[in-house]
């Protein structure tokens, strides 16, 4: 039993919070850097990734599994903004004809 | 005897209930049952108040009938009750009586107008309104009658709605009249402040307490002084009289000569226990009356209008009953309201006859020689006429001559200019007079005398104005001045006129305004009596008389002077203000709104990743502040 | 019971008639409901026990304050009558004045009712914040969709006024509520206990009296109204004339006087001449008005101006009069917008320059229009007259000039009103082909409006009593203060 | 155990910036692949053995399978994406930069973890989330059933081809 706590506590919390800002941070950059839409919906993963990472290191740390279900949740919400994301992406290819994110400017008035 | 209590409500209540019953009936009932039955209620007013009248005691002082408080606020108890009083009384059996008269004459007059119904109900509605303002007993009774009378005299002057000159002069009446009102209401305010109620009783009892003089009293008089001068046609408010005209004429008999119009002096007179402390509203109130008297008797010389020579007569009349108020002779003007009252209805009920006669004609020009086409009208017109010119021993000769005298007693110039006044009125009348019913026919219509129901109010009013002098008959002509003392027992005010006159002086006053009307009477004849060519046109008249026939232009300097410039204000206020100050100040607070969206609204590009940026701005600046502790 | 009753039943019936459309029967429905509601208030006025009265007391948002307390007192109850009475009359203008889709404008008729007996019977701050604001959502409606002449910038600049007046009123109330102990209350009674700094109380007048003068509105916050009171249709010129401006005045009486006396003693001079000013005004621009209704709404100004300077006199005078006058308005402005509505009818036109002569035709609404007209100019024995004398009365203890100015706007009425009354109904025919005379429905509306006038002008009695204990009781404040 | 730790960081930091920068989205999408396994291994290495499955199904199986789909289905496996200015793609980097900077200065004078009082090693398993799960989560965890629903019918109706553009 030691082993494990040990085995977790090896690796210290600090090391997942950099790790984890670090992923968020690539994933904001390639957001903002790309236009291909698809991509951006892939960096969006990716920052919910970090997120995940980050809750599940606290949780093991605290020993509380409210962390890990929260993870869970989001990978359901992921999963579903996925679905329909992508439902759009599918849309306006057959619309415009286009990936390109600076196409869709009609959001004005 | 019936119980005041009873019998006084009884008083305005038959003539309303003639009103309510004729407004509600108008179609069903024929102008004629609808005159027969407004004057049996009249009638039967005029009965209560006589009956009134023989069951008060003066002595035992003014009867009361409270019927239930109307307005009860905090401490004020304005309570809808009539008081019955030498003064009421008095005022009462004129409305009524000479009322009555009216009435009657209007069942011929009117008899073939279309609205003859309404006509009638209009006037019962008016004898209402007059008598709740001569028996109210507290000023606010009485404002509900002023104001009612106000309205009666705006509708029926009015009365042929489709001429939109007589509509205007109903305006006019109803506007000037509630320019008055102004005072009236202010007024009221100030004596409730001052004496913590309305009632005549105690208003009159607590003014005891005040020094001559006192400031408050002055400012109470002073503002229903205003009041007075607007329902009496008094300058400055006065041209409305002469332009009532237009309603019919029997209206004009009854409202604009023996009734509406004496209620400024009734209201002086209700109040004469305050105006005798204050002095100064005294003078403002006697020089108003002189200046009026002159003004109205030079405008009436040039009037060839029937009706304008009697308005301007009324007028000018009024003026002397103020100038006797003004004087402190309280009863003398009481006394004149009576008697003019009197004759002056039979005047223009007479006018009425006439017109009648001629078919509509009231251009004395174009009248002449009527004295063998309508005997009675002339006779009884001869009667009026001698009244008013005050020949001995007509009952205008009395009153007048009191207020004269009491003139003297004040100031021999004032009376200097009383007399003048009254021999213009002679000269004015007596020009009537001769153009009408002297000379020759000048007009094409076929005279013909009015039917008996015209003519006979017509001889009860020419005995009146005959014997009407003895109801105050002073001591000089074996009398004791019965009237004076019976109001006395009423008004407080009105005991304490006294004239110190000599017996000798007295008779030689007298003497000499007789022999100067005798003489205007002469004068007059040669003139009038004979004439066959038309008078002038007021144009055509040399410089001071054009004046005069012009009104004195007072008509055109109110209408420079406030009808043009509030038009103006109106129009102006409304375009200019309104339109381009106010309405951009509105448009202004809509407009920012508006200008700022738009402003902002650049911002929405609508371009996604310019939307992330800004995000990802936002969440850096909100990390930034937090994790700095703000 | 009565008051929930008074509240549930126009919602319940509006939803109704919203869910259900019956086109047909709707005015009917709507009729019969406010007549049921008519009763209910008069059942109210009768079991009144002559004390302030708690229905509900109930937490709703403690946290902010917020509860559900209804009831009223001797002014609420006038208030509560006056909406009660009127809107029979409301709904009555809509069987001569036909709408389209008469079920919609109907219930938002009855939804105004009801937020508006909300607005008279809610005893705490935010709760009548809630049913004033709502209030204001049916007549919004109906301006925007049965409107006349451009309708939707007149809609538009109304409801800006009104929500600028209506964020002032909140923002006074939320910081009024954060003075009183924790935890906080809104309800009156904790509000009108509160003691503020007078320092505060000279710009909180402004807050809280800023919403109250845009409703009535007095001069110079006024521009919304004529453009307003013209374009709407009938209906809802008198819903917005006849009862929801006497918010204003309610709220002034609930709010301002009690909260910020120091405030009112400060300021109350300056509103009073503004008022009496504005009275001036929109008396003297009533006068050449060529459209019948305009000239209405420039006259309810006056009328308002006058009603609200006899509020800030102060006495018990003033404010009686005041609350009469406010009963009497809205007799009088639903009158006069009948009237406005049969004219324009028969003639076709609003312009009162291509009117004249009608009287010819139509004696009868001619004789109608002049019972209606003495109100108006208050003559004595009509019910404005006693409103306007106890003004007078009031203004008159607080300043003499002041008396005499506000005095100065029954001359004003006297000659707009006559004027007007001339300019439709008299001079010679027209020559415009035969219409018909007021018929049987014209006197079953107008002649009850116009015997409420006369009867309650000469015998006041019981309307005065009603308000004499509340009155006095708000004037001890002011008592207390000096 | 830190010696794993450091090769699944770095194999996914170099995966993510792959996925940034690479031209072709397949690479993208397999290189995102990669970086999701080796956050699955970092789940292994916390314990939480039911996340790392779950995430591996979830993640690797469906979302990006699905991404894949998408990119075949729509031809987009050619490197046609047109570049940013060179300005934007620098400020891009710069507001990375710059998130990272700042996240990193809040957690500049470390990280205070208490630790837990009775530690419970069977956290990440199966039987204590799925408690929690069932438990306090219950009713989150039905409503997200909803979610998914609406998800789902989002997409068809979005993804069904319309007969009538202009009815839409």
């Amino acid at each position: 039993m030691n082993e494990v706590v040990s085995a977790i506590r090896l690796v210290p919390l600090e090391h997942y919070v950099m790790l984890s800002f670090a992923l968020f941070s690539i994933g904001l950059a390639g957001m903002l850097f790309r236009r291909n839409t698809i991509i951006i919906l892939m960096c969006l993963e990716l920052m919910f990734n970090s997120v995940n990472l980050l809750l599940t290191a606290f949780s093991a740390h605290h020993s509380d599994p409210g962390g890990q279900v929260f993870v869970f949740f989001i990978m359901l919400v992921a999963a579903a903004e996925v679905t329909v994301g992508l439902a759009i992406l599918v849309m306006m290819k057959r619309n415009v004809d286009s990936v390109d994110i600076d196409q869709l400017n009609r959001l004005r008035w | 005897m019936v119980s005041a209590q009873l019998l006084a409500p009884l008083v305005p209540a038959l003539p309303l209930a003639g009103a309510v019953i004729i407004a509600a009936l108008r179609r069903r009932l024929s102008g004629h049952a609808a005159g027969l039955l407004a004057t049996a209620l009249i009638g039967g007013a005029f009965l209560c108040s006589v009956l009134l009248f023989l069951g008060f005691d003066p002595a035992g002082g003014a009867q009361m009938a409270h019927l239930f408080d109307w307005i009860r606020v905090a401490d004020m108890r304005i309570g809808l009750a009539f008081q019955v009083d030498a003064l009421s009384l008095t005022m009462m059996l004129i409305v009524t009586g000479v009322g009555t008269l009216i009435h009657l004459y209007s069942i011929g007059y009117m008899h073939d107008d279309p609205r003859q119904s309404t006509f009638f109900a209009l006037l019962n509605l008016f004898t209402f309104a007059m008598l709740l303002l001569v028996m109210g007993a507290n000023y606010a009774v009485t404002f509900i009658g002023w104001e009612g009378v106000g309205l009666c005299s705006y509708l029926l002057i009015g009365f042929w709605y489709t001429n939109p000159a007589y509509n205007y002069a109903a305006r006019k009446a109803f506007v000037m009249n509630r320019i008055g009102d102004v005072g009236f209401v202010l007024g009221l305010a100030l004596v409730f402040q001052v004496f913590g109620t309305l009632d005549y009783t105690t208003v009159m009892e607590r003014a005891d307490t005040f020094a001559t003089g006192a400031p408050a009293l002055t400012a109470i008089t002073l503002l229903l002084f205003v009041g007075a001068i607007g329902k009496s046609a008094q300058l400055p408010l006065f041209t409305w009289l002469p332009d009532a005209m237009a309603g019919p004429t029997p209206v004009s008999a009854l409202i604009h000569a023996a009734t509406m119009v004496t209620a400024g002096i009734f209201l002086l007179v209700r109040s004469s226990a305050l105006f005798v402390l204050a002095p100064l509203t005294q003078d403002v109130v006697l020089y108003t009356g002189l200046v009026t008297a002159l003004c109205a008797a030079t405008i009436g010389v040039f009037q060839n209008d029937i009706k304008k020579v009697l308005a301007y007569s009324t007028v000018s009349q009024l003026g002397y009953m103020f100038v006797a108020l003004g004087l402190g002779a309280f009863s003398a003007g009481l006394f004149h309201v009576t008697t003019h009252a009197f004759f002056k209805a039979l005047l223009f009920l007479g006018a009425g006859s006439v017109i009648h006669a001629l078919g509509g004609e009231q251009d004395i020009r174009r009248m002449g020689g009527l004295r063998s086409a309508t005997p009675s009208t002339y006779r009884t017109f001869l009667v009026g006429t001698l009244a008013i010119a005050g020949i001995f021993p007509l009952s205008g000769f009395f009153s007048k001559d009191a207020i004269l005298a009491h003139a003297y007693q004040y100031g021999p110039w004032i009376y200097a200019l009383l007399v003048a006044g009254a021999v213009l009125t002679t000269y004015y009348m007596f020009r009537l007079l001769f153009l009408v019913f002297f000379g020759s026919y000048r007009g094409q219509a076929h005279p013909h005398e009015s039917p008996a129901v015209m003519t006979a109010p017509l001889w009860v009013l020419a005995v009146l104005s005959v014997v009407g002098g003895a109801l105050n008959l002073p001591h000089l002509f074996g009398g004791h001045e019965p009237m004076k003392h019976f109001l006395a027992t009423a008004a407080s005010g009105v005991g304490l006129e006294h004239l110190h006159l000599s017996a000798l002086l007295e008779w030689s006053l007298m003497g000499f305004s007789t022999a100067l009307v005798l003489l205007t009477i002469w004068i007059a004849y040669g003139r009038f009596a004979k004439q066959a060519t038309l008078d002038p046109e007021a144009d055509a008249l040399p410089v001071p008389q054009r004046w005069a026939a012009r009104k004195w232009y007072l008509d055109e300097l109110y209408e420079r002077l406030f009808e043009k410039p509030y038009g103006w204000l109106s129009t102006n206020l409304s375009a200019l203000l309104e339109q381009r100050v106010m309405q951009p100040l509105m448009v202004g607070v809509g407009g920012t709104a508006e200008r700022i969206g738009e402003l902002l609204r650049r911002v929405q590009t609508g371009n996604l990743s310019t939307y992330l940026f800004a995000m990802v701005a936002g969440l850096l600046l909100f990390l930034f502040l937090t994790l700095n502790g703000l | 019971m009565l008051l929930a009753a008074l509240l549930l039943l126009p919602f319940a019936t509006a939803t109704l008639l919203l869910v259900a459309r019956p086109e047909a029967q709707a005015r009917m429905l709507a009729m019969a409901s406010t007549l049921v509601t008519a009763v209910v208030v008069l059942l109210l006025w009768a079991g009144y026990p002559g004390t302030a009265v708690t229905v509900v007391d109930r937490d709703w948002a403690p946290a902010i304050g917020l509860r559900l307390v209804l009831g009223y007192d001797g002014i609420a109850l006038l208030m509560l009558v006056l909406t009660g009475l009127i809107f029979p009359f409301i709904i009555g203008a809509g069987f001569k004045q036909q709408l389209d889709r008469p079920a919609t404008v109907n219930a938002l008729l009855l939804y105004a009712q009801s937020f508006l007996f909300g607005v008279f019977a809610a005893q705490n701050a935010f709760l009548f914040y809630i049913f004033y604001e709502l209030a204001l959502v049916p007549v919004f409606f109906l301006l925007l969709f049965w409107g006349g002449e451009h309708r939707r910038t007149i809609t538009v600049r109304f409801f800006l006024y009104t929500l600028l007046g209506g964020l002032s009123l909140l923002f006074g109330l939320a910081w009024c509520v954060l003075q009183t102990p924790a935890p906080y209350s809104a309800d009156f009674t904790a509000l009108h206990a509160l003691r503020l700094g007078t320092d505060v109380q000279l710009w909180l007048f402004w807050a809280l009296f800023l919403a109250f003068a845009i409703k009535l509105p007095i001069f110079p916050f006024h521009s919304w109204q004529p453009d307003t009171y013209t374009m709407a249709p009938l209906q809802g010129t008198m819903v917005l004339g006849g009862v929801m401006l006497k918010m204003g005045l309610y709220g002034i009486l609930r709010f301002v006087m009690p909260i910020v006396p120091e405030g009112v003693l400060f300021w109350r001079d300056l509103v009073i001449w503004l008022s009496i000013g504005g009275a001036l005004y929109a008396g003297a621009i009533a006068f050449r008005q060529r459209e019948f209704k305009r000239l209405v709404a420039w006259s309810s100004l006056s009328h308002v101006g006058l009603l609200c300077a006899g509020l800030f006199a102060w006495n018990s005078y003033g404010v009686s009069g005041a609350l009469y006058q406010a009963l009497a308005h809205a007799v009088l402005l639903v009158g006069l917008l009948y009237i406005v509505g049969a004219v324009t009818a028969r003639t076709g036109t609003g312009d009162l320059g291509a009117m004249g002569g009608l009287k010819l035709r139509t004696p009868r609404l001619a004789a109608l229009f002049m019972l209606v007209l003495v109100n108006a100019v208050a003559l004595p024995l009509t019910q404005s007259f006693v409103g306007e004398w106890l003004m007078f009365n009031g203004l008159w203890q607080h300043n003499g000039w002041m008396a005499f100015a506000a005095a100065c706007t029954i001359v004003l009425g006297a000659i707009y009103m006559l004027w007007a009354y001339q300019r439709v109904m008299l001079g010679p025919d027209s020559g415009r082909p035969a219409v018909a005379d007021a018929d049987r429905d014209d006197h079953l509306y107008l002649v009850p409006l116009i015997a409420i006038s006369l009867v309650l002008g000469v015998y006041p009695g019981p309307v005065l009593d009603l308000l004499e204990a509340p009155v006095q009781q708000m004037l001890n404040t002011l008592t207390a203060l000096n | 155990m830190l010696t794993l730790f450091y090769l699944f960081a770095a194999i996914s930091v170099l995966c993510a910036l792959v996925v940034v920068a690479a031209r072709d989205p397949v690479n993208s999408v397999i290189a995102l692949i990669v970086c999701f396994l080796s956050i699955a291994g970092h789940y292994i290495l916390l314990n939480a053995q039911f996340l790392a499955v779950v995430h591996i199904i979830v993640y690797t199986g469906a979302i990006m399978v699905l991404f894949l789909f998408v990119i075949m289905l729509l031809n987009l496996n050619k490197a046609t994406e047109p570049q940013r200015s060179l300005a934007t793609r620098v400020a891009a980097v710069v507001a990375g930069g710059l998130v990272l900077l700042t996240l990193l200065a809040a957690v500049r004078h470390g990280i205070s973890v208490e630790p837990a009082r009775d530690f419970d090693i069977g956290t990440g398993l199966v039987r204590s989330v799925g408690r929690s799960l069932f438990n306090e989560f219950l009713l989150p965890f039905e409503v997200s059933s909803v979610l998914f629903l609406s998800a789902m019918v989002g997409a068809v109706m979005l993804g069904r081809r319309e007969k009538n553009p202009q009815a839409a």
